[in-house]
């Protein structure tokens, strides 16, 4: 990762760490360029980054949980179609009190995926209209996608067990004890217990 | 019971004759196995030599296939789905996610067990099942409605608290409105 | 007494007495009203006969009434609907505004009308026409000041006829020197060409007006829909049939006698203009959403077929129209008196609104299915032996491109008949008309009684046939043959009503049987939200009825036609003469002695200055 | 009474019987051959006898009000009225037991009859509420004001040609000028072929029942004994208008071999046209009827009048 | 007081739908005057399910997003793990992955002439199509066991090497699909009919398409010469020659015959690559995969399925479970935010074939 290889990338992350204070930015590979900024920073960067610097596709937007750090780390995966350098913008937010603007103004399907955060994540964006609900129905839990959900307790309450999954046997193993007939080879090779 | 071909009227087996050789199925894609139900019934396939034939509305329609896991978004739907279609009615379950959650079992938001929320006839397994094993559970209901055995729905409706009783368990919005049978 | 006065006097006394029975309470003068009429149509089917003959001397002319075949028939259509129309107008127009101006004009309409038919001299006929347009007139603008724009344009149009017939009167009268009808019958083949043609227009013109056709129709719908509909069902039902009996009395009697080339190139392109009507109007009763105004179009479009059959001229081109007459008369009358039920009983017509009244309103449904079908020219009933006989007619006298004109528009009939019962009927039930109970029984029988004799037409059309050949005998046609319940063209083509009738009731009723009883018990009766929404609940407000712009597809195919709109010219030139018209409106304050002395005063005039005026 | 009522009701039974077993089993054989096209096997021809019978052995069905029961019985009535008043055969022996009312009716009424269905079809849709109904009745309704144009523009033209507004009466002029209509005024033959493709309903002209977009269109909420209903007096229509067009344009049949012949070949048209078509939107079909063949129908009715 | 607009429920349980979703319209006439997508009937919870399964595990899961087209998922998911790891690929290996990819875009364009033709009422062309992407598919279970699912693209390599012959039948299968195009343009292309309909249809506004998120065969059609081969190369695509098709019209018919040109273009590379393969491993082993775990990074891939730019934002936290998979499927913006948008003032009949011409595919959209 030489200087020399990738000079469109680095005078992209020059510009924008010129612009922008409290910015770090890296190239971290051809074509893909990666920085870091305040949560407050987004709104304006996203724009910047939309008119001055040509990324005028919106790839995609992610949100990870660092339940350990207690923050969520938010993505946002930026194309530009004429320097041909997928551009991502991340900002950590806070997990105890998850609020960010809402930014989609600026692109007209941030909303779709914000929408989904906000489903999934529970992250609240300031200003960001549309339905409650996405993707789930009728979800009272905490947001599933959430580290401390856990699904395996969940299900437990809500649906039937597989049977066969009872003691972490293997479903072979069970099925056959069941109707009683001989445990095969290959199942007892398997087997958990 | 004694529901062998003997002690059948000459008019029931007509008309399970007649029903066996015509399976109207919902075209209801409920699942990721839909992608196989095209190739069923097309060219290469062709389920409508066993007089399989997709109908569009519930009202006309004979057989629900469930095709795959039921997210609990959908379970609400096929319910209500099942419920408008008119008897005698069947259904297939699809797939190895309708018999015990498949590889989602441990999803929080698909079913893992379909017969304990409406009532199966046939179960194909598989991930996906072939075409050909899609066939072969169509011909499996086939020889069911011929003696007179596929008889769900009639199980349905004799159970229908205990089939209510989980169904409102997952859905947590019950705002279908209740039939009386 | 001679019966034909003792009608106009118990009309005329009834209308008197209507006025003034709205002192004691509202509603008694609905009843006189009802009284009225009923015991006129009584005197009317008991005593009169096509034998009397009534002269009244004023100063120095005589003013005949008589009765003939012709126009007992067009009297016994106006006697009986309108009996039962008033029957229904009781319950109707309880608990409404100004009930004795609206009755005492109502039984005057009828009186005016009856005048008319009696009428055996071009004076009385006028008069009681004069009558006949201010009474309608002074009803169309009850409703208020935006009817008030309504009735000036109807207004308009029928002084422009009625100059026309004053022009035709007096030419006449210079011509042959005499008032009678029946002089102007036999002496017209004499008079010469220009004169022959001059007269032919203006009568035209004249009966053109009441009969809405094309040019001069654009009255008609908003005056249609925004009476009273228990006026409107005989405004729409007989009053226009008035057009219709002159232009039978014009075209059969005078025309059909001439030799002259000019009048049946008139005739052709009246023809023309009634199945331009047709389809015009039956394309603009397709895109109404309010289910009077489309009913008010399709009137029109049905005048269209009647002014086709009339102008084509054939034995049995005649016969199918005026036979489509009476039943227009009948069928029109019941569908807006059902749309006037559902308006009493929901409070609008309009059909992107009302739905699924089916099971509210049965009564009312059966009613109008029936009209709708005879509307819409389907057999069994009596709609489709006029439907059935003008295109013979028009097949058998190589009016090729006629045909296809009116097929497209009856064709076309369908959509709105289909959008008029589904608008109303069916469809998703509301929330809003949860409430809503039957009409009550005054109003829903005459209905009923209406409906019925639909179907008794279409079984022995034959018992209209005869009345029919007989006033065809009376203008002149000749001997016209028909029978009980066979139809035939001049081709010796044949259709036994009789065994359709047989045949489809047979196949209906056991199909009906078949599904009410298969599996009786095990059938569902379920509400209109239990349907297949793709599996989703539709939540409490949501539309699910498909009523906002039901042809839109339809309309995108007759666009071009649409595009240039008779009314947007008329309304263009009424724009215009609105400035003029203005003190005329001043005049109509809508006071009803106001317009009552009017009138007077205007009849009074022209009796006592007959002289000067005529000659 | 005589014999002869009980004869001629034996004779509508097996008319009857004649026209839902053609009906039935034309209905097979377009699925064979549309299977054949279309690379697979396909059902057999008798699948659609096992449909029909499944969905009378139905034991519940839904109702939505008794205007319900009211749209499959005017369309069985429709279909069994018109067959009563059409000529099956024109020969003398076997004319017997399917002359029926032949000469009580004529072209016009069957027109008119056989609208008389699609109405109480459409009225029994709307009494069900569904929307998806409603759009499929409003697009039928409107694309029959396409098709009926040129139809009628077909049969004035062969009416005025023959003089006779009776479909025997047309079969006559057929059999003593030894010819068939269709070469007689081959221009009204054309008009009335491109509408017939739009009665028949199949594609391009299919709007009303358009899966794709308004699942089964007017029949969504039938099922059960009214759709069997509804199968079987489709099937008689279907017979209905073969052996109408069969009649006025192809010299009629003498005997039930011939019939079979030409009402089969004559189905083929828009069965074959079908398969090959995507489906035009409304006012594309509405436009497309009053385009050529409405101009090919007003030729043909110039050339009956001008140059004959 | 009801609304005035009439409410029509698209689905989920109805023939013209792509899938289990739901299109609610708000019609007038036969206008679409609002249409709002409702998604959510196959929400599985993939990415949840991958954060409590391993590395390898999680490879039986990504394949099952999309199920018309599962490849793209597969070599997502592994070049994502190998940029991550830093794990070699060998050279075949890339090589049978690219040939992998362009058989798995040929099997979802024959799919999806069948879809684009049954929402069109031309039921004919599915039997033909379906039935033709059987070869394929067969190809497939040929190589990889499985017909649908193949889990064959594995970090590292492939699992296994090509079968003997397999490549002769791969030649056969394009020779016999490129006579079947010749068929398929007479029934579709060249049917004025299909043109009818198609032309003028579901127009994206060029000037904003970019913005919108529009990707694949819509943005082509638009006029944009995108296409992430190209762009953001990947594979060996650098090291083939073909042309990315694009059209002016941004409406169904555009995109259609951008499609049917691409089918071309594939076909003639499946066999460039045949021609050019080199020999060697193809596969790179990867240790036990019970204790495999890749170090601490993240990395956005994407590539170029049938539908459009599919990518992958792939979180390892060190451990041997991936932290965070977040898949963003072209279907993403096509069927939300785009649909909603083409479809107001549509007319009701095109609301499926336009589905169809943007390749909506709901489980992408929800996972």
């Amino acid at each position: 990762m030489t200087e020399d290889k990738h000079i469109k990338e680095q005078k992209i992350v020059d510009q924008l760490s010129g612009t922008f204070q409290n910015l770090t930015g890296k190239v971290k590979r051809e074509r893909r360029v990666e920085v870091s900024v305040e949560k407050k920073l987004i709104p304006s960067v996203l724009s910047y980054v939309k008119d001055q610097l040509t990324f005028t596709h919106m790839s995609h937007m992610s949100c990870v949980d660092w339940l350990e750090d207690e923050h969520f780390e938010l993505v946002y995966i930026l194309w530009s179609p004429e320097l041909k350098v997928q551009l991502l913008v991340k900002t950590l937010i806070n997990r105890e009190n998850p609020v960010i603007e809402n930014v989609d103004m600026i692109w007209g399907q941030l909303n779709t995926y914000q929408r989904e955060i906000r489903e999934m994540y529970g992250i609240q964006f300031t200003g960001l209209e549309g339905r409650e609900e996405f993707v789930l129905e009728d979800w009272d839990e905490m947001p599933p996608m959430r580290r401390d959900f856990d699904t395996a307790e969940y299900i437990k309450d809500v649906f039937f067990e597989r049977p066969g999954r009872d003691g972490a046997k293997d479903v072979r193993e069970v099925i056959a004890t069941r109707s009683g007939e001989e445990i095969p080879e290959l199942a007892k090779k398997y087997s958990r217990d | 019971m004694p529901n062998d071909k003997k002690s059948q009227k000459i008019v029931d087996i007509i008309q399970n004759a007649a029903r066996k050789h015509s399976l109207f199925v919902l075209a209801y894609g409920t699942g990721c196995g839909a992608i196989e139900i095209p190739p069923t019934m097309t060219s290469r396939y062709d389920a409508e030599r066993f007089g399989i034939r997709g109908m569009a509305t519930p009202r006309q329609a004979d057989v629900l296939l469930v095709t795959g896991y039921l997210a609990t978004k959908t379970l609400k739907r096929v319910i209500r789905a099942y419920e408008q279609m008119q008897d005698p009615k069947y259904v297939i379950g699809f797939g190895s996610c309708t018999i015990n959650g498949g590889m989602y079992w441990d999803s929080y938001n698909t079913i893992k067990l379909l017969d304990k929320y409406i009532p199966v006839d046939v179960y194909i397994n598989g991930c996906m099942p072939r075409p050909e094993a899609v066939i072969e559970g169509f011909i499996e209901l086939q020889g069911l409605i011929k003696d007179g055995k596929a008889n769900g729905a009639t199980k349905y409706k004799e159970n229908i608290d205990w089939y209510r009783a989980n169904q409102k368990k997952v859905i947590k919005n019950w705002n279908m409105p209740d039939y009386n049978w | 007494m001679n019966s034909l006065l003792l009608i106009i006097l118990i009309l005329l006394g009834g209308a008197v007495l209507a006025y003034l029975a709205k002192r004691i309470t509202p509603m008694l003068s609905s009843i006189v009203s009802f009284l009225a009429i009923s015991s006129a149509t009584a005197v009317f089917f008991t005593m009169t006969s096509s034998t009397d003959i009534v002269e009244v001397n004023i100063r120095n002319f005589t003013l005949e009434f008589g009765l003939n075949a012709y126009s007992w028939l067009f009297g016994a259509m106006v006697m009986g609907v309108s009996a039962l129309v008033s029957l229904y107008n009781i319950a109707y127009m309880k608990g409404k505004d100004r009930l004795g101006y609206f009755n005492s004009n109502f039984t005057l309409v009828v009186m005016a009308m009856m005048g008319i038919l009696f009428s055996n001299d071009w004076i009385s006929f006028f008069i009681f026409w004069e009558i006949m347009t201010w009474s309608s007139f002074l009803i169309i603008v009850y409703n208020g000041i935006e009817e008030g724009k309504i009735g000036t344009k109807y207004m308009i149009f029928s002084a422009v006829g009625g100059y026309a017939m004053l022009m035709a009167i007096v030419i006449t009268n210079s011509q042959i020197n005499s008032f009678l009808i029946s002089d102007l019958i036999s002496s017209f083949a004499g008079l010469d060409m220009g004169m022959q043609s001059l007269l032919g227009l203006l009568f035209m013109i004249a009966f053109s007006v009441k009969a809405a056709v094309m040019p001069l129709h654009v009255w008609a719908p908003r005056a249609y829909s925004d009476s009273p509909m228990s006026f409107t069902a005989i405004f729409s039902g007989l009053l226009s049939k008035m057009g219709v009996f002159g232009l039978g009395i014009v075209l059969i009697s005078v025309f059909a006698k001439s030799t002259n080339s000019n009048i049946i190139v008139y005739t052709e392109i009246l023809a023309w203009l009634g199945a331009i009507t047709g389809v015009m109007a039956t394309f603009y009763a397709v895109i109404q959403t309010d289910a009077k105004r489309l009913l008010a179009y399709s009137s029109v479009a049905q005048l269209g077929y009647i002014v086709v059959g009339l102008a084509i001229g054939t034995k049995l081109s005649v016969m199918a129209a005026i036979f489509m007459a009476v039943m227009h008369a009948i069928f029109k009358g019941t569908l807006f008196m059902a749309v006037g039920a559902v308006e009493r009983q929901t409070g609008t017509t309009d059909m992107t609104k009302l739905g699924a009244l089916v099971r509210k309103m049965p009564w009312t449904f059966v009613a109008a299915l029936m009209s709708i079908i005879a509307l819409a020219g389907i057999p069994p009933l009596g709609g489709f032996i006029g439907k059935w006989m003008l295109y013979e007619s028009l097949i058998t006298s190589d009016h090729y491109f006629l045909i296809v004109m009116t097929f497209l528009s009856s064709t076309a009939a369908f959509l709105y008949s289909y959008r008029f019962l589904f608008g109303i009927f069916l469809g998703q039930e509301e929330k809003e008309f949860e409430n809503v109970k039957e009409a009550p029984a005054t109003m829903v029988i005459p209905m009923m009684i209406l409906a019925a004799s639909l179907f008794f037409f279409g079984m022995f059309p034959g018992y209209l046939f005869e009345p029919i050949a007989n006033s065809m005998e009376f203008l002149g046609m000749g001997q016209v043959d028909w029978s009980m319940t066979v139809l035939s063209n001049q081709w010796g083509d044949q259709v036994d009503t009789l065994s359709i009738v047989n045949s489809i009731i047979t196949i209906f009723g056991i199909a009906f049987i078949f599904l009410g009883l298969k599996n009786r018990k095990k059938t569902r009766y379920v509400t209109t939200k239990d349907i297949h929404t793709g599996g989703e609940i539709p939540t409490e407000n949501e539309n699910l009825t498909y009523a906002v712009d039901f042809y839109k597809p339809f309309e995108r195919a007759i666009e071009p036609a649409m595009r240039r709109k008779m009314d947007f010219y008329y309304n263009k030139f009424g724009n215009g003469l609105e400035s003029l018209f203005e003190f005329v409106r001043r005049i109509y304050t809508g006071n009803g002695q106001t317009y009552a002395l009017y009138v007077i005063i205007f009849l009074v005039i022209l009796i006592l200055f007959s002289e000067q005026i005529f000659l | 009474m005589d014999n002869s009522i009980w004869i001629s009701i034996l004779g509508f039974l097996a008319t009857i019987t004649l026209a839902f077993v053609v009906g039935v089993f034309y209905g097979g054989l377009v699925r064979k051959v549309t299977a054949r096209i279309q690379n697979r096997v396909g059902p057999p021809f008798y699948q659609n006898f096992f449909d029909i019978v499944k969905l009378y052995s139905k034991t519940t069905a839904i109702n939505h009000g008794w205007m319900q029961h009211l749209g499959p019985a005017f369309a069985i009535t429709a279909s069994v009225t018109s067959l009563m008043f059409i000529p099956i055969l024109n020969g003398q022996g076997d004319m017997m037991w399917f002359e029926n009312l032949n000469f009580k009716g004529d072209l016009i009424f069957l027109l008119y009859m056989m609208v008389f269905g699609s109405l109480g079809m459409a009225l029994g849709a709307g009494q069900t509420g569904n929307p998806y109904s409603a759009i499929g009745v409003s697009r039928g309704l409107s694309q029959m004001v396409g098709y009926e144009i040129p139809w009628v523009l077909a049969l004035v033209a062969i009416m005025m040609q023959a003089e006779t507004t009776s479909i025997t009466g047309l079969i006559d002029y057929q059999n003593a000028n030894d010819t068939w209509m269709m070469f007689e005024s081959p221009l009204a033959f054309i008009a009335g072929l491109l509408a017939m493709l739009g009665m028949f309903h199949y594609a391009p002209f299919d709007v009303p029942f358009a899966p794709a977009e308004l699942a089964s269109g007017p029949a969504s909420e039938f099922g059960g004994k009214y759709l069997a209903l509804m199968m079987t007096s489709g099937a008689i229509m279907a017979f209905v208008k073969l052996v109408l067009f069969v009649d006025i344009f192809m010299g009629g049949a003498s005997n039930l071999v011939m019939l079979l012949v030409k009402t089969f070949l004559l189905y083929m048209v828009p069965v074959l046209y079908g398969v090959v078509s995507p489906r035009y939107r409304t006012e594309q079909s509405i436009r497309y009827f009053w385009g050529w063949p409405t101009a090919i129908g007003v030729l043909g009715v110039l050339y009956v009048v001008f140059i004959r | 007081m009801r609304e005035k607009a009439t409410t029509l429920y698209l689905g989920p349980q109805h023939p013209g739908i792509t899938g289990n979703m739901m299109v609610k319209l708000k019609v007038e006439g036969d206008t679409i005057v609002k249409a709002e997508t409702h998604v959510g009937y196959l929400h599985r919870g993939f990415e949840k399910l991958m954060e409590r399964r391993n590395w390898l595990q999680s490879f039986t899961i990504v394949c099952r997003i999309c199920v018309p087209e599962p490849d793209p998922n597969e070599l997502n998911y592994a070049r994502a793990v190998e940029e991550i790891e830093g794990r070699e690929v060998p050279e075949r290996a890339e090589w049978i992955r690219t040939l992998v990819m362009e058989l798995s875009r040929l099997a979802s364009y024959l799919l999806w002439f069948g879809g684009q033709n049954g929402s069109a009422g031309l039921y004919t062309m599915p039997q033909w199509s379906v039935g033709d992407r059987d070869y394929i598919l067969d190809l497939f279970e040929e190589l990889t066991g499985g017909r649908v699912y193949h889990m064959y693209i594995w970090p590292g390599g492939v699992r296994r090497d090509l079968p003997e012959g397999f490549t002769g039948r791969v030649l056969q299968t394009m020779d016999y699909l490129e006579k079947q195009l010749v068929k398929y343009d007479q029934l579709m292309f060249e049917n004025t009919i299909f043109q009818k309909r198609a032309k003028g249809i579901g127009w994206i506004d060029p000037a904003k398409a970019i913005e919108w998120g529009v990707v694949g065969p819509p943005l082509r059609g638009a006029g944009f010469k995108s296409d992430v081969r190209i762009d953001d190369p990947y594979l060996i695509y650098d090291k083939l020659d073909f042309v990315v098709p694009t059209q002016k019209g941004s409406d169904v018919w555009a995109r259609s015959l951008v499609r049917r040109e691409e089918f071309q273009q594939s076909i003639n590379m499946v066999r460039q690559i045949i021609d050019k393969m080199p020999a060697g491993e193809v596969y790179n082993k990867i240790p036990n995969p019970m204790k495999w775990t890749i170090p601490a990074g993240d990395a956005y891939v994407k590539a170029e399925s049938a539908r459009g730019e599919f990518g992958y934002y792939v979180v390892s936290d060190g451990g041997n479970k991936p932290r965070r998979v977040h898949v963003k499927g072209p279907a993403y913006v096509h069927g939300v935010t785009l649909l909603e948008e083409v479809l107001k003032g549509a007319n009701i009949s095109d609301v499926s074939f336009i589905m169809n011409s943007l390749g909506t595919c709901p489980p992408e959209i929800e996972r």
